[in-house]
């Protein structure tokens, strides 16, 4: 934003303060607005086909080449079809939910360091920030699934609430080390720690071993936070229909959809600016085209981890809401807890190749310790009580 | 500033009416949360941004959603009170108790000097030297809030299970 | 380092003997119930450690030269704990003879009585809550001792009173010691009420609450400016303050009339019993005493010190005589605690504050001692407590049986003991200061040779009286279930309870010559209150005090070893076999029959007046003692102990009772009328803010 | 007219009015929760506004206000598990109810 700003006033000295004000403001605002819905859309696609794929089907291929126009069509598809409220419900929250499902999910886009200096708004407390607003997307489900007036959206209203605040400790706490390590909350901050070494690959934070530790429990809890397979209990058809949008349909579901999708996008992307080295790569840092070879290396890397995730939810059943309880609870925060006193260790270790192996082996102990105190014993065969 | 002053003061006051007014207890929490979003922007606004983000996290991230909890387990899923209270002798006590104490601290502020201070502000707070008080000269209370939440959070633990451990 | 340097150091570092046993209770509240071992030894090396330290402290005051100068060696550090604007509220530490004394004392008859306890407390659950309860008793014990400031001794004070409460009621299931413990509390409570208001006094008099100050502006050290002062009643400030804190020290120390606790305080385990009677409890009263004696001696000239000494006097007398008439083993040792301090207190009155603590002190080894052998008794006769069930003790017990004599001597005053030292000093004070408290005090001196024998002979000599009843009972269960118990025969205890009170006899015994005046100088009291005139050998009060201490122990074998029991179900032999021991009187003196054999004839007459002598001077004498003592104990139990002061407290707690039905009904349980009355207040006092 | 501190103080007053009205006058216990919430965050607000307009220099004030606000956290999780225990014992969360106590 700031960047714009001078940007404009060297180029366009001429221009009235306030449409310079404006302009600056603008820009970022629809560069959100218009990529990341767009991006949206296509993972959408990209979901169905790779799950089509994985499922060893082929997904969408009607709609223009490829199945490419099939968003457009769902998109349309959506807007026309009736707006169902029920009778009983409470009209207003069932109304407020869905536009409140989206707003932090817009909202997180606001401090990603999408490229080389490229942050819409550089907050020195990004990812304080980050979390502070993913929490408010618990609002809207709970709102929907309350407001909806029925057991099946209550329900899971009230395990998406349980969920997401469970997973939130252990991925604050998992998020902690990259603050250790950089000493500051800022993305821009935390991105820019990366650069450089080898081909600007090898400071990326995922290549220490708390670094790697804390990635796969960020991207745990990331995953649980935005109610992706396998953690989707919230919205298990199996068990309660469709959870707390069950009641709803038409553009308000399409909203929560959007909602849901760009929370994980914004999430992937925050994984990928604090442990996947963020917009550093091979040639981020060359001249000129620095900032467009970094945004490709951002967006590249985003979408790699997302299809990190889709590809997961292919090939993994849904946890139990008891399993998934203890696993945040007994596993993930050990886990993130362990993982603090490691960076600090290493941290504090002269030798940095000595640090590197001793904190691995540290973590590997501790997590194999852990697994085995979590573990119910060996898996027998399932004995049934009544059916034999 | 100013504009920004007023829009959320509204905003905030409003939440805090609408909270400690509305028959529904779920429109409660609602109101509550706009309430809190409304003291986080005054915070913003006082360039504390840290204990805006903080305000958020905990208010609405924890609390407010605690409540909401509360609420669910008390066996009131909609929400609805009962029968409206009548505005009897303790409803009109209660209020014009706290309408006297609210009009003379209003009162008191309006008398005294400090609060026609000239408005020389704060730069923003940094993060940084916060953590740094945080562990250096605020150690010792930082600890006992460390111990007084874990002991909270047991607390909280064992007096909602004690049932369900009896019941066992 | 310079002597001086060194005490300064030490005080400094005073804390750490509290502190010490403070550590090992707050460890101990967080144990599991069944580490016992573990609590154990925590509570003994805590307070062994303590031990170390009193001592370390207590050599110290013996170094150094005094000279001549009548001063004591005493050092203090004092700190600001924390501050109000100007107004600093300061804590402090002491070390003088007095503390170091004290301490020393604490920390060993504390450690001997833990070590006991691991045996008496054996079988019961709440092993580690005792150990916790004991390490808090000590520790808050120690606190006081060292505190060299009123508010910290006034808060180590209560919390002494919290730890009985606790301890008494240890067993709080049952329903006597609930009460107990009430009773305990609230007693004390009334004349901690007079305490805090002699501290209030003090402290809006001197302005400070330090008792000494490096630069004199201590309250102890204002207290002749005190005296110059006058307070309430005609008496002069100091003279008022002292009353007030004597008031407090009534409570505590068990003076009559507040003495009513102490009895029942029996309720609790027998190491509690122990740990009241001679460490803590019932000592911080009369520590306290000596503590404030400057306040005390500066108000001389009034009334108090009188009065002070006329409290101990009769409580000395009153507390002997209802001692003679008890059957419970722990009862009549508390009667006797009663009693003994009594004779505290009115050494202090006398203005012997060297003998009075003396006393204290010797008391206390003795005392532990005869408690916890009592215990040992307690246990070895699987929980009996009635003396005429027990006896024969002596066959079964040797351990104990040598302790408690040695112990018994010491408390009836036999040459050469502890308590002969100790209680002559006490007697010698009395003497020069009032002749007729002084008679009555030899008075109670001999019943306490008379009661203490009486103990010994109903528990150890004689026959076996235990489970006579239940014998046959006992027989079959014994040939049921085969356990090698021996049924009800009493039997020896462990080491660890008979340890302790042998290392303890032998300081009841030897303890004395640390202030016997035969030894050169007296010591003890050189050592703590040079300044105080010597009180001049006095040859009858010395031969007094012996003879009726012998006189004493040999009536006791008169009445009870001479014959000792056969039943349990029998009468006492003073109560009852008074017509045997008429006759007997007769035929031991054979005046009759001498004058009727020798002097036949021309004697007849003066034989009829010999014979009216006889029965009229020395039987009716010699009876009359026995009746005379028998009723006025019975009389003060029944009439002044029961009646009037249990049914005063009894009444007293009815009428508050009845009052607060009245004023409970302002509580209706609604928290949130309780928040609107609070809101409506804070308006009206804002309200009365802005019109002013 | 730009902001002074009487501005933040009268509204952390009116806050704190509110809050104390919704807590002398409701019944619902958790009502009553939330309104002791706005009390505490109507007070935190005058001492964030305190520090912004430099009546502390240090950062004292926003020390306080995070620990206020921790506090706050602790005191209505307490809170609220105290009232779910006192449903399921009463079945009621009406504070006019809750009068064992009384005398």
């Amino acid at each position: 934003m700031e960047t714009i700003y001078q940007l404009l006033q060297t180029w366009l000295p001429n221009l009235p303060e306030p449409i310079m004000r404006l302009i600056s403001f603008a820009v970022p605002i629809l560069f959100v607005i218009s990529v990341f819905p767009g991006i949206f859309a296509y993972t959408t696609l990209i979901e169905r086909k790779a799950l089509g794929r994985i499922q060893n089907r082929l997904g969408p291929n009607r709609v223009g080449r490829w199945g490419l126009l099939q968003p457009i069509a769902d998109g349309m598809k959506l807007l026309t079809k009736e707006d169902i409220v029920p009778r009983k419900a409470d009209k207003f929250t069932h109304f407020l939910a869905p536009v409140i499902a989206v707003i932090p999910s817009v909202m997180l886009f606001a401090v990603l360091p999408v490229g080389s200096g490229l942050i819409p708004v550089n907050l020195n407390i990004g990812i304080l920030f980050v979390f502070a607003i993913s929490t408010g997307s618990v609002l809207a489900l709970f709102m929907g699934g309350w407001a909806s007036r029925n057991k099946f959206s209550l329900l899971g209203a009230m395990r998406a609430v349980a969920q997401v605040v469970s997973y939130e400790v252990p991925m604050v706490l998992a998020a902690l080390v990259v603050v250790m390590a950089t000493g500051s909350l800022s993305l821009l901050t935390i991105a820019q720690a990366q650069s450089g070494g080898f081909l600007n690959i090898s400071n990326w934070f995922v290549f220490q071993p708390w670094g790697f530790v804390g990635f796969v429990l960020f991207m745990i809890g990331a995953m649980a936070e935005s109610a992706r397979t396998p953690f989707d209990i919230p919205e298990a058809e199996s068990e309660i229909i469709a959870g707390y949008h069950t009641e709803y349909s038409g553009f308000k579901f399409a909203l929560f959809q959007l909602g849901e999708y760009l929370a994980s996008i914004a999430l992937a992307g925050v994984t990928v600016t604090m442990f996947l080295g963020g917009y550093n790569g091979p040639g981020s840092h060359l001249p000129y085209v620095g900032w467009l070879i970094s945004m490709g290396w951002f967006f590249s890397k985003m979408m790699g981890v997302i299809f990190i995730v889709i590809w997961i939810r292919g090939t993994w059943p849904r946890v139990r809401v008891d399993q998934l309880m203890s696993f945040a609870w007994k596993m993930l925060l050990p886990m993130s807890i362990i993982n603090i006193f490691a960076a600090a260790l290493y941290h504090f270790m002269p030798s940095k190749f000595l640090a590197w192996v001793v904190t691995a082996v540290g973590l590997l102990i501790c997590w194999w310790g852990l697994a085995k105190l979590n573990s119910d014993g060996e898996i027998k065969k399932r004995t049934y009580r009544y059916a034999n | 500033m100013t504009t920004a002053f007023w829009i959320i003061s509204a905003v905030t006051l409003l939440g805090a009416v609408l909270a400690v007014t509305l028959r529904n207890l779920v429109h409660c929490v609602l109101a509550l949360i706009l309430f809190f979003l409304g003291i986080a922007g005054h915070y913003f606004l006082l360039r504390a941004d840290f204990l805006g983000v903080v305000q958020i996290l905990i208010y609405i991230g924890a609390v407010a959603v605690l409540i909401l909890f509360a609420i669910m387990l008390t066996r009131n899923v909609t929400g609805t009170e009962g029968p409206r209270e009548v505005f009897g002798l303790k409803w009109w006590s209660g209020a014009a108790t706290a309408a006297i104490i609210g009009a003379l601290v209003l009162a008191a502020i309006r008398r005294d000097e400090l609060s026609k201070l000239p408005t020389s502000t704060q730069a923003n707070s940094s993060v940084l030297e916060i953590g740094k008080l945080l562990v250096t000269d605020w150690v010792v209370p930082f600890e006992a809030m460390a111990v007084l939440l874990t002991a909270a959070l047991i607390g909280a633990v064992v007096i909602a299970l004690e049932e369900v451990l009896r019941r066992r | 380092m310079e002597h001086a340097e060194y005490l300064q150091q030490l005080a400094s570092q005073q804390w750490l003997i509290p502190l010490i046993p403070l550590v090992a209770a707050g460890i101990q509240a967080l144990l599991k119930q069944r580490s016992r071992k573990l609590s154990a030894t925590l509570t003994i090396s805590a307070m062994a450690l303590a031990c170390l330290l009193a001592l370390r402290a207590f050599f110290a005051t013996l170094g150094g030269d005094h000279g001549d100068h009548h001063e004591v060696g005493r050092a203090f550090y004092n700190f600001t704990w924390f501050a109000f604007g100007t107004t600093k509220l300061e804590l402090g530490f002491i070390l003088d003879p007095l503390t170091a004394g004290m301490a020393t004392m604490v920390t060993f008859v504390g450690l001997m009585i833990f070590i006991n306890a691991t045996g008496y407390m054996h079988d019961d659950v709440n092993f580690t809550r005792f150990f916790c309860f004991l390490s808090l008793f000590a520790a808050s014990m120690l606190g006081m001792i060292i505190s060299n400031n009123l508010l910290l001794l006034f808060m180590c004070w209560e919390l002494v009173g919290l730890c009985s409460y606790l301890l008494i009621g240890f067993w709080y299931y049952k329903p006597s010691a609930a009460a107990a413990m009430k009773k305990a509390f609230i007693t004390t409570r009334i004349g901690d009420v007079g305490f805090f208001i002699g501290i209030l006094m003090l402290y809006h008099q001197t302005g400070t609450l330090n008792l000494y100050t490096a630069d004199g502006t201590g309250a102890l050290q204002q207290a002749d400016k005190l005296a110059t002062l006058a307070g309430w009643w005609g008496l002069s400030m100091a003279g008022t303050i002292a009353l007030m804190l004597f008031i407090g020290a009534m409570g505590k120390s068990a003076q009559f009339p507040l003495h009513v606790w102490l009895p029942d305080a029996m309720e609790g385990p027998t190491p509690v019993s122990a740990l009241i009677h001679a460490a803590t409890m019932v000592a911080a009263g009369v520590f306290m005493v000596g503590r404030m004696f400057p306040v005390f001696t500066a108000g001389a000239g009034d009334w108090v010190m009188d009065f002070v000494m006329w409290v101990g006097c009769i409580t000395a007398v009153f507390s002997a005589t209802i001692a003679v008439a008890q059957f419970d083993i722990k009862r009549v040792l508390a009667y006797s605690t009663c009693s003994q301090l009594g004779f505290m207190v009115m050494a202090l009155g006398a203005g012997g504050l060297s003998a009075g603590q003396f006393h204290l002190l010797t008391h206390a080894f003795f005392k532990a001692l005869l408690f916890l052998a009592s215990g040992c008794v307690i246990i070895g006769t699987h929980h009996e407590q009635d003396m005429r069930k027990m006896g024969g003790l002596r066959k079964y017990m040797p351990i104990t049986f040598v302790c408690y004599v040695l112990g018994t001597l010491a408390l009836a005053g036999f040459p050469l003991t502890a308590g002969f030292f100790s209680k002559d000093e006490v007697l010698l004070v009395t003497y020069h200061h009032n002749k007729l408290a002084w008679g009555l005090a030899t008075f109670a001196a001999f019943l306490t040779a008379f009661y203490m024998t009486r103990q010994i002979f109903m528990v150890f000599f004689g026959k076996w009286r235990g489970g006579e009843a239940a014998h046959g009972h006992a027989h079959a269960k014994h040939d049921d279930h085969g356990h090698g118990h021996g049924g009800h025969v009493p039997h020896e205890v462990p080491w660890n309870m008979t340890g302790p009170i042998a290392i303890l006899s032998v300081f009841a015994v030897l303890m004395g010559w640390l202030g016997t005046p035969w030894l050169g100088d007296n010591f003890f009291h050189h050592y703590l209150a040079p300044s105080e005139p010597a009180p001049h050998h006095s040859n009858l009060v010395l031969w007094l005090s012996i003879g009726v201490g012998l006189f004493g122990i040999f009536l006791g074998w008169f009445f009870y070893g001479r014959r000792p029991m056969e039943h349990a179900t029998d009468a006492d032999p003073l109560q009852a076999k008074l017509g045997a021991l008429f006759t007997w009187l007769n035929r031991k003196w054979f005046i009759d029959e001498i004058y009727e054999a020798t002097i036949i004839r021309w004697t007849m007459a003066l034989g009829v007046l010999f014979r009216l002598v006889d029965k009229l001077v020395v039987d009716g004498l010699l009876h009359a003692i026995a009746w005379i003592t028998w009723g006025i104990s019975w009389f003060t139990r029944q009439v002044g102990d029961e009646l009037i002061i249990n049914g005063g407290f009894d009444a007293g707690c009815e009428g508050v009772r009845g009052y607060a039905k009245i004023l409970a009904k302002l509580q209706s349980g609604r928290v949130q009328n309780y928040f609107r009355i609070l809101c409506l207040g804070t308006a009206i006092l804002l309200v009365v803010y802005f019109i002013k | 007219m730009s902001i002074t501190l009487g501005h933040y103080l009268a509204l952390a007053a009116m806050l704190f009015t509110i809050g104390l009205a919704g807590a002398l006058t409701r019944k619902n216990a958790i009502i009553v929760l939330v309104a002791i919430e706005i009390m505490f965050n109507a007070a935190i607000l005058n001492l964030v506004a305190f520090w912004h307009f430099k009546v502390f220099t240090t950062l004292t004030a926003q020390m306080f206000a995070m620990f206020s606000i921790a506090i706050a956290a602790a005191e209505s999780a307490i809170g609220l598990a105290l009232v779910i225990a006192i449903y399921r014992h009463y079945r009621s969360v009406d504070v006019d109810e809750m009068k064992t106590l009384q005398g």
